[in-house]
């Protein structure tokens, strides 16, 4: 495959043609902010963190859904994109309960991790406090909606690494709600394989294993990469 | 030089702020000769005088008398700093704003009656129980806040980090982990 | 929009999968009909549920069942479709529906103050439906009736030009029928 | 169907036209207030008098003033009948002999009319729309055989590129350069879609376009999928329109028969044909990735460009996408000549503008101007201005995406430049006339509330940033919000903007943005003073 020269950040970069900002990058030991990109399942270019600026282009592009062209030169920091990414998790933190210090994933989640990674010391919006339930019906998991932020990494693993679809988006905008089949209680549903995949996904504790501690929360995230790109490249003879 | 007069209130939280604050051990013993603490829960002074430098505030606005304190403490304050998570962001104590507009009154219930196991009955006459606010609020949300010092509680290290940059007059800058909710 | 845990016992509904509706109900035989019309396409889920609401005057939990093992979608798939369309709905309607246009330019006519008006009248909320299941009250986004506004539809007819003196009137003679 | 047939079709419609043509507006709008009605009874007193020999009472689109609705439209007299109802109605058959009539009548010669030039519009009124007949007496489809017989793809692109027509869904993108991407992508199958999902509150123009003349936007997307190598049209129209569908279907089913739809239209091995999608009430499906997405059964959410639909669209092939006004000024283009359509208009806008005039204005209804009309012209001269002598206080253009004009901006021509300068859109068209009584920030909500009810979830700054900028507009109406919030609510609008993954993330702080520009004295009325020092602000930190 043909290869593409590109700057990120005024470093040299060579990457292969089709491949995204976003993998260039972390290739080139450049880290992008991320939530809802997930390696092992497609990009949408819904959380706006990984946006990026790239010269001759006055709108600015989500890394992972932008792929490398030649002589692109891309900005992955400035004064203005850190600005615009605290205010994005100050939007997140402010839409539904997310209470670090009682959550099954502190020091473990991908949100907590970004808020104090990106400087984001308080929310100076008003908190929504939403009332939302947890869904505790299912045999293994749990589901906490108040800590939900609508990543749709669940929903995309369940259907395309998994393929049950199970999973899926229900309603709209701040009123949206991850459901399982017919928004029934997850316990009750009849295509739910139970693999736990979902889980894998999350990255804050909107799902969980039930009965497991704070510590053990730690999801093992190379797996669902691992199948998938065996699958894919056919790595797996039986 | 004059010794920087300082602060630390206890509002809605519990108290694990303070606990953590007890925690900077030895430091402490450097801070008392530099600062001079004139209101705390850990000093006995009734009032909070005029002319404070900085003012550590752990717990959120949960009650009037939360609010009528934190409009004294804005008044007479230079410097104020939300000093843990309940502070910064009302955490657990605003869990109660989910059940709505009358969730004052759910939980007080639950408190005083549900889960009481003598006498079950609320507190009915004044100054018992302070009349609750209709919304648990992060303290920047009710006055203008200096600095933000997240946690639950910050560990003992990060309140030193931050303080030694106050002592020292310049405006604490906390990075990375230090900024870490919960 | 939170899980249903206050009847965490209620049994799981079953997927229908044979060819003829257990109910006996002919509206799924006319479902399957129009569906097999549209060759059973997954990209016709919309006007599945289009026919389906037109038959059944809302989408309940058998319809979508029904409609998604014939199309051979996930249920999720298909009750994410249903939500995310405000023209669908999954509760029964009233026997009159009142839809008051919110469009710019009935707004700026005092269409808010017709809705105001309907809302004391029944003691509802717009977008909800009378106890006694007489009437729903709606809002819309623009009937593109612009030229008339503020426009009401009443039971499908527009109806020009309203105050909240002419919305009640309507509404009254409904509740008193 | 040849070249031939189209002309017998007209002679025989020519020869068997009436002395008198009584035009009844069957549009939505005057439906609504009993066109049916009137025009049986008519039909009934021309029986009745023994004249159905001499009078013809046709049904036809929507005739323009929709306020004094229902219209009846009586030739070669051109006396214009307003307010009919189906009691007075039969008296117009007395009037149009000379005699007395209690109908009201309104002046064909009116600002009103005589200061439009129609060309979207030009057969609305006129011909019956559920009649293919009437709209091939129009020259309708010759421009279509014309194109089909005379000119390769590439001059079909070509032309629309020379007439410099600009997409009128709203962001005004060169209709010819869309035509010519689409004609180069490499792929076998492609689509053309025309997006009837008209969904700015306010906006009735592709609904009247739908409703009075259904087969120009079918002969448009027939060229343009001529044009770029697609056999499969869609047109996506709301569920909210069911007569646009109705006729939408008449439409395509007599054009089917006709030949003018389906396999060798007019003997080429050209074939196309279109079918209805119908929307279930979702703003953002006039995004045209998530129109896409609900043509293909999905949830409308939006994805991010690139790739355009000009490259992978809809099933991931490449897919043109225009609206309704857009095809509807194709036929003219391919009758008339390029040069003709682009001596219209100014030198950026080519041709006319349809627009919806609404609001608090005397006359309402549809209004087809040339691009540049200085917008005075159009709410003062042909609107009449305020009713009952009030004052006009400012003009909405561009619904939720747009943002509000004041008065003292309205010697402003329209056209997409100077509208984007204003900090406004062209849009699609609906003008919403406000007056003095109409408080500015309860419009900015108005609108902001419509976005956080429209946005469909998927991105965060959207679905998150509207519910948050929607707060502080509350707060500031119920005179709760200081000057913090005020910032904050700006920096929001910038976050908002710039962030979003759609367009309608991206427009949803433009009222609230234009709102503040021209009427911020009405934020600041309502603010409270603030006794504690500024917002506080995010501690800047470098680390990433």
């Amino acid at each position: 495959m043909a290869a593409k020269t590109l700057t990120i950040d005024g470093k040299q970069i060579s990457a292969e043609e089709g491949a995204s900002v976003l993998q260039a990058a972390s290739e080139a030991g450049i880290t992008i902010p991320t939530l809802c990109h997930l390696e092992g399942v497609y990009d949408v270019g819904a959380c706006r963190l990984c946006l990026i600026e790239v010269k001759g282009i006055p709108k600015l592009l989500p890394a992972c859904t932008t792929k490398v062209a030649e002589g692109m030169e891309v900005s992955t920091d400035s004064e203005r994109l850190r600005k615009y990414r605290r205010m994005t998790l100050e939007l997140l933190f402010a839409e539904r309960n997310h209470v670090c210090a009682v959550c099954v994933a502190n020091g473990h989640c991908e949100l907590q991790t970004l808020a104090y990674s990106l400087g984001m010391d308080h929310v100076r919006y008003d908190y929504n406090f939403p009332k939302w339930g947890v869904d505790t019906t299912h045999r293994l998991f749990g589901m906490d909606h108040n800590r939900c932020i609508l990543c749709a990494r669940c929903v995309r693993t369940c259907w395309h690494v998994e393929g049950a679809g199970t999973k899926n988006v229900a309603g709209r905008g701040s009123k949206s709600k991850i459901i399982s089949d017919l928004n029934q209680p997850w316990g009750h549903s009849e295509s739910c394989t139970e693999c736990g995949k979902c889980v894998m996904s999350c990255p804050t504790g909107a799902l969980f294993r039930k009965g497991s501690t704070v510590g053990e929360s730690e999801r093992d995230r190379t797996k669902l990469e691992f199948i998938v790109t065996a699958r894919e490249k056919k790595q797996w003879n039986a | 030089m004059e010794r920087l007069k300082i602060a630390t209130v206890w509002l809605g939280g519990c108290a694990g702020c303070h606990m953590s604050f007890l925690d900077l051990d030895e430091f402490l013993i450097d801070l008392a000769g530099k600062i001079e603490l004139v209101y705390s829960p850990i000093a006995d002074v009734k009032e909070y005088p005029e002319g404070v430098d900085v003012c550590l505030i752990e717990g959120a606005v949960c009650n009037e008398d939360n609010l009528e304190l934190i409009h004294k403490i804005r008044a007479r304050t230079k410097v104020l700093v939300s000093f843990g998570d309940c502070a910064v962001t009302a955490n657990v104590p605003a869990m109660r704003n989910q059940l709505g507009l009358d969730n004052a009154e759910s939980v007080l219930q639950c408190a005083y009656v549900t889960n009481a196991q003598y006498n079950p009955v609320k507190p009915k006459e004044d100054g018992i129980v302070p009349p609750l606010l209709e919304k648990v609020q992060p303290v920047h949300a009710v006055v203008h806040v200096e600095y933000f010092l997240p946690g639950c509680p910050p560990p003992a290290d990060r309140i030193k980090a931050l303080m030694v940059q106050v002592l020292e007059g310049k405006t604490p800058k906390l990075e990375g982990t230090q900024l870490k909710f919960g | 929009m939170s899980v249903n845990l206050t009847n965490p016992e209620q049994p799981p509904v079953k997927p229908v999968a044979e060819a003829k509706h257990p109910s006996g109900d002919k509206r799924f035989k006319i479902l399957e009909v129009h569906m097999k019309k549209l060759q059973f396409k997954q990209d016709a889920l919309i006007e599945v549920l289009h026919k389906a609401q037109e038959l059944f005057g809302y989408l309940e939990d058998d319809v979508l069942l029904f409609i998604s093992a014939k199309l051979k979608l996930p249920p999720s798939r298909v009750y994410g479709v249903a939500t995310f369309y405000h023209f669908f709905t999954l509760k029964p309607k009233g026997e009159h529906t009142c839809v008051v246009c919110m469009g710019t330019a009935c707004y700026v006519k005092g269409a808010d103050k017709v809705v105001e008006a309907v809302q004391n009248q029944l003691k509802i909320r717009a977008g909800e439906t009378t106890t006694d299941n007489k009437v729903s009250l709606l809002t819309a986004r623009c009937i593109g009736a612009c030229g008339i506004a503020p426009a009401v539809v009443y039971d499908g007819t527009v109806i020009p030009r309203q105050t909240p003196e002419s919305a009640m009137e309507q509404i009254n003679k409904w509740v008193q029928s | 169907m040849t070249l031939n047939d189209l002309f017998q079709i007209k002679e025989t419609e020519l020869f068997a036209r009436k002395k008198i043509v009584l035009r009844c507006c069957m549009a939505a709008g005057c439906m609504s207030s009993n066109s049916k009605g009137v025009k049986e009874q008519l039909e009934k007193a021309v029986i009745d008098a023994g004249l159905q020999n001499d009078i013809e009472v046709r049904g036809v689109g929507c005739m323009k003033l929709c306020c004094e609705g229902p219209l009846v439209q009586a030739d070669p007299q051109e006396a214009l009948f307003v307010k009919v109802t189906e009691k007075n109605a039969p008296s117009i058959l007395t009037a149009i002999k000379g005699g007395k009539t209690d109908v009201t009548q309104a002046d064909p010669h009116s600002a009103f009319f005589t200061k439009q030039l129609s060309i979207v519009l030009a057969n609305s009124g006129v011909v019956d729309p559920e009649r293919i007949e009437s709209y091939i007496t129009q020259d309708g489809y010759q421009a279509l055989h014309d194109v089909l017989t005379e000119m390769t793809p590439k001059d079909v692109v070509e032309t629309m590129v020379k007439s410099g027509l600009r997409g009128r869904g709203g962001a005004g993108f060169p209709t010819g350069i869309k035509w010519g991407t689409v004609a180069k992508s490499p792929g076998a199958k492609k689509y053309v879609i025309c997006n009837a999902d008209e969904g700015d509150p306010g906006a009735f123009m592709d609904r009247s376009v739908l409703e009075s003349d259904p087969h120009s936007v079918l002969e448009g997307m027939a060229i343009a999928a001529y044009a770029v190598g697609a056999d499969q049209g869609f047109i996506y129209v709301r569920a909210e329109y069911p007569l646009a569908i109705a006729r939408l279907q008449t439409a395509i089913k007599q054009a089917k028969i006709m030949g003018l739809l389906g396999a060798g239209i007019f003997e080429t091995p050209f074939h196309f044909n279109v079918d209805i999608r119908i929307g279930a009430g979702a703003f953002v499906c006039g995004e045209e990735t998530a129109l896409m997405m609900s043509v293909e059964g999905k949830r409308g959410t939006p994805r991010p460009r690139p790739p355009f639909p000009a490259e992978s669209g809809l099933f991931g092939c490449p897919t043109l996408l225009n609206n309704v006004e857009t095809f509807a000024n194709v036929p003219a283009i391919y009758r008339n000549g390029a040069e003709w359509f682009a001596n219209i208009g100014t030198e950026k806008s080519k041709g006319t503008k349809v627009f919806a005039l609404a609001g608090k204005i005397k006359n309402t209804g549809l209004i087809e101007v040339p691009m540049g009309t200085p917008l005075r012209t159009i709410v003062e001269e042909m609107g009449g201005g305020a009713p009952d002598g009030g004052q006009i206080k400012a003009v909405q253009t561009g619904g939720p995406s747009g943002g509000c004009i004041p008065a003292e901006h309205l010697d402003t021509p329209v056209d997409y430049e100077s509208l984007g300068k204003l900090g406004s859109i062209m849009g699609s068209g609906g003008m919403i006339v406000m007056d003095e009584s109409t408080r500015m920030v309860d419009v900015a909500r108005f609108f902001m509330e419509f976005c956080m009810d429209e946005s469909c979830g998927k991105c965060i700054p959207c679905r998150a940033g509207t519910v948050q900028m929607h707060n502080l507009l509350e707060k500031i109406l119920q005179r709760k919000a200081t000057a913090r919030d005020l910032a904050l609510l700006e920096e929001l609008c910038d976050m908002v903007r710039n962030t979003s993954l759609c367009g309608l993330g991206q427009t949803a702080p433009n009222p609230t943005l234009s709102t503040l520009r021209f009427f911020r004295n009405e934020y600041e009325a309502l603010l409270q003073p603030d006794a504690h020092g500024p917002r506080s602000t995010q501690t800047e930190t470098t680390t990433k």
